[in-house]
């Protein structure tokens, strides 16, 4: 089952240590929905990172909404690419762009994950969709 | 309001005695001094936040990062570019050297190169070496005699011989001329000549908007804008910048390597190889952060009211010649006295505890254009106050008395 | 006596916090922290002595020049080489990169070029570039599975290919081996082969002699020594040294200039160009005198004993695998838990105040002959105590605790 | 009249101020005789220096001493080489490798004009005679 933003900001913000936080983060990954096999392109990977991120994004005409794919090969990236998603996935590009991941993740004290270096590619990321955002609500 | 003196306090080493007299440092087109900020943020960085960057996954290596790429954004927002125009490099030099480097595969035997005989060693020599590699022709702009260009005679010239690269000073090291690069930089664009602008020394003063400067590439050392030693930079329009070929290899500037086969990261960072000056670069944007703080037309009114004081002094003492051009200059007063070695000149202010610099300052083909061997090179900054203009001039004219 | 506790008070960087926790640097391979000497030298410099060196008749900067030089003799001292055998860069990297582009004109398609796959990029790349412009092979000395060297091995491939160059590491900065350089590099010059050292990683911990030593030209970085970041060495024999072709062009390393010609100075001066980082090489002279201070013998024996203490200690813990050689190294532990990832392990052990660092360590190729994608790297320096493992090896239990 | 070293020393110690050292050191280059045009050859000029320095060097092989004939352009490095001119000239290579011009300069409170910049010609001549001496002495 996969969680809301606000569920998982709530069991983070109220963990008792950062232990229980990054718990919580590779549960979130663990719990990911594996990604497709033929999704995981050499376009999808990306560049720079210690550990293997993919993400895939796409837009459904239909709906008007972001469709947002990703994994990793470690447990706390993946965790953190379930929030991204769960922030993310499924809103409209207007929403999209409304929506701070900086200010979220800082909320939840996870904003070190943000920091411009390339070690994990959530800022990659979290790029990513809001330059896809920005192209579609031109 | 700009207080001079409140600037100086800024300034530890201006405080101080040289053979027992008061340093007065006008030598500042070697090397500026370096305010208390900049010292601050180097003792920080090594006593708190040392640690190597873009690799660990640590806190101190994340904070380290982070205080590294702000500084890369903040230096860039003065220049008013982006951070991903903007590379480091370990001086002017070496920025001029990426470039020439880098342009070797664009260039051939039917490329024409253009310089001045104004430049700095450092934007003669390089371009020498490319087109000695490439078989490309090395040109040099008209230079009028007085060292002062003619716009006009610049102009005709580039229509004239349509250069493949234009590399020119914004402003003379050893005259302190600013160059009128408005109109010269524009006749290149329509020739679509790549331009480099070495900004050494005119980036301090002129504080430029390199966006609205318009050229291709622009350089400059962070130890002659009040920053540390052993940092420098270069700026370039990002497919100009992206397109050169890559420069000194190794770790961080790759995408991956295998024994046989390795693909490179894109600019800036495909010219960043090995661990950078993280120090100096975190030292140089406190550095800029106070330059900023200080307000660019404040300082540019008083570097003039310093230097229009120090050359109206100097005109006053007979034997002088002044090469210079006082009415469009960085604040860097160049001059001889009768035919007195410039060196017997500024070992003589030395005593005096005035800092002064003698010699070609490595410009020998300006100063044979010049018809001298050298001169003695007086370069103000905005921390120098008119008492410095006094005590170098009550000084020299007491060299004159041991002289003549 | 070698009392860690004094020296530790000496570095201020190892006096905090990180998440509420007392810091364990276990990440000095990336980059070590610096003694207060470091950070005062700096700091005296930029507040007091700061001017250009060289060129200037005034007191500030004869006594800037002065030091500089000092400084070069100092630490040439350290390595037993001439002050005229040491070449200030910005870093091992650039200092690789010297010697590449140097060596262009003396190499041709007939000749072999000899690296280890156990290189950091920064000793791969530039010889893969130099490859392609040359058009010699470029093959890899046979390394066992485990990552070591069989010296019989190595010597008859040497013997078999009498390479042009050999490049190799002295010691690995992902495993901390050490090379078995002697016999190594005496083979190598049975064929008159031309060796580069990379001494990146060793030249703290093995304080070598490199006269001794024998190899043509030996590299290192200065912030891997205690020292600044933005410099580092190239020492060279100095025939060999003198015969590499100029790098960087521009200003110091000129004899004379002309708009058509140019002639170069003898080496160093030859590859130093631009203004120097004046600081740091002083400051590095700080760092060189305190490691000298504290006597070679006692380092190293204090280094190993918590190096040996650390693997101990490690392998009482289940599910680990070590990779570094435990019988030869300079105190670096290469290591992964079961199948986690390093990046999980790395992050982890930071909430614990722990600095390590995870992922390929620049040595890819290593990696891809090691068949993992990464590990997790301790790395010890002398500053650091009993302690410090106890602290990392109770942080990664608790940390498997929370992966499993 | 060209002065003894001992001389020189006299009265370079005893200036009242800096003032009056450098206006001796410029006198004594003024007294300097003038070095014939054609030992200003390429090989004889200092490499280096900011201003223009000759040296030469020759050796006396009946008296078994050193010859030195230098110039410059400059009035104070003109002076100072007449310094060690006065110190050297004469000599035979054993005395030359007894006198030591740094020890002599530091007494004369001109030791920084012997600094490694290489700003005047001073150090270089001194090593250049130093070791015409050595070669000479073997
Ligand atoms: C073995 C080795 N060689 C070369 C380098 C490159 O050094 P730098 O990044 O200081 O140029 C390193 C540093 O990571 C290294 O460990
Ligand atoms: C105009 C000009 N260009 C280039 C340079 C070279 O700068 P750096 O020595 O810092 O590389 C200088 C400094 O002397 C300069 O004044």
């Amino acid at each position: 089952m996969i969680k809301t933003f606000k569920e998982i900001a709530f069991s983070i913000e109220n963990a008792p240590a950062w232990q229980q936080k990054y718990r919580e983060i590779m549960l979130l990954g663990k719990q990911l929905p594996p990604m497709p096999g033929v999704l995981k392109t050499d376009s999808a990977l990306v560049p720079g990172c210690e550990s293997k991120v993919w993400i895939y994004l796409d837009f459904d005409l239909e709906e008007n909404t972001l469709v947002i794919v990703g994994d990793s090969d470690t447990r706390i990236v993946k965790g953190l690419l379930a929030i991204v998603l769960a922030l993310y996935n499924g809103l409209t590009p207007e929403q999209v762009i409304k929506t701070d991941a900086l200010a979220e993740f800082s909320r939840l004290g996870l904003i070190q994950h943000l920091s411009p270096s390339r070690g994990n590619g959530i800022k990659a990321m979290v790029e990513r969709i809001q330059s896809m955002a920005a192209d579609r609500s031109l | 309001m700009f207080d001079v003196e409140k600037i100086r306090a800024d300034f530890p080493a201006l405080k101080q005695l040289i053979n027992e007299q008061p340093l007065v440092y006008l030598d500042s087109a070697a090397t500026t001094q370096k305010p208390q900020a900049v010292i601050a943020a180097t003792e920080q960085f090594y006593a708190r936040n040392n640690a190597n960057v873009h690799r660990g996954r640590h806190t101190l290596s994340e904070q380290a990062t982070l205080a590294y790429e702000q500084a890369r954004a903040t230096v860039a927002a003065f220049f008013n570019i982006t951070a991903n125009e903007l590379v480091w490099t370990k001086g002017a030099t070496e920025a001029i050297n990426l470039v020439t480097n880098g342009l070797s595969e664009q260039l051939d035997n039917q490329s024409t190169i253009v310089i001045s005989a104004l430049e700095h060693h450092a934007n003669i020599v390089p371009w020498q070496q490319l087109a000695k590699r490439t078989g490309a022709t090395l040109l040099t702009l008209p230079l009028q005699q007085n060292g002062r260009f003619n716009v006009e005679q610049c102009v005709n010239f580039i229509e004239q011989h349509k250069p493949t690269v234009l590399a020119i000073t914004h402003a003379s090291n050893a005259l302190g001329n600013i160059t009128p690069l408005e109109t010269i930089l524009h006749a290149a664009k329509l020739q679509h000549t790549i331009t480099l602008v070495d900004g050494a020394q005119a980036a301090l003063h002129l504080q430029p908007n390199l966006q609205q400067l318009g050229c291709d590439f622009y350089v400059f050392s962070a130890h002659k804008m009040l920053g540390p030693t052993g940092l420098g930079g270069l700026y370039g329009r990002y497919e100009r910048l992206n397109s050169l070929a890559v420069y000194q290899t190794g770790g961080e500037m790759i995408e991956t390597v295998t024994l046989t086969e390795t693909t490179f990261r894109q600019a800036p960072a495909k010219f960043e190889s090995g661990t950078p000056n993280i120090a100096a670069v975190i030292a140089f944007s406190a550095a800029i952060k106070y330059l900023v703080s200080l307000d660019k037309t404040n300082v540019y009114t008083h570097e003039q009211a310093i230097f229009n004081y120090a050359v109206e002094k100097l005109q006053l003492i007979d034997g002088i010649t002044i090469y210079s051009d006082i009415n469009n200059n960085i604040g860097t007063l160049c001059f001889n006295y009768k035919d007195e070695h410039p060196f017997d000149i500024a070992t003589l202010l030395d005593g005096y505890g005035v800092a002064v610099r003698s010699g070609h300052h490595c410009a020998q083909p300006l100063m044979q254009h010049l018809g001298i061997n050298g001169s003695v090179r007086a370069s103000f900054a905005f921390y120098n106050n008119h008492k410095d203009v006094d005590l170098f001039i009550a000084a020299l004219q007491e060299c004159i008395a041991l002289l003549d």
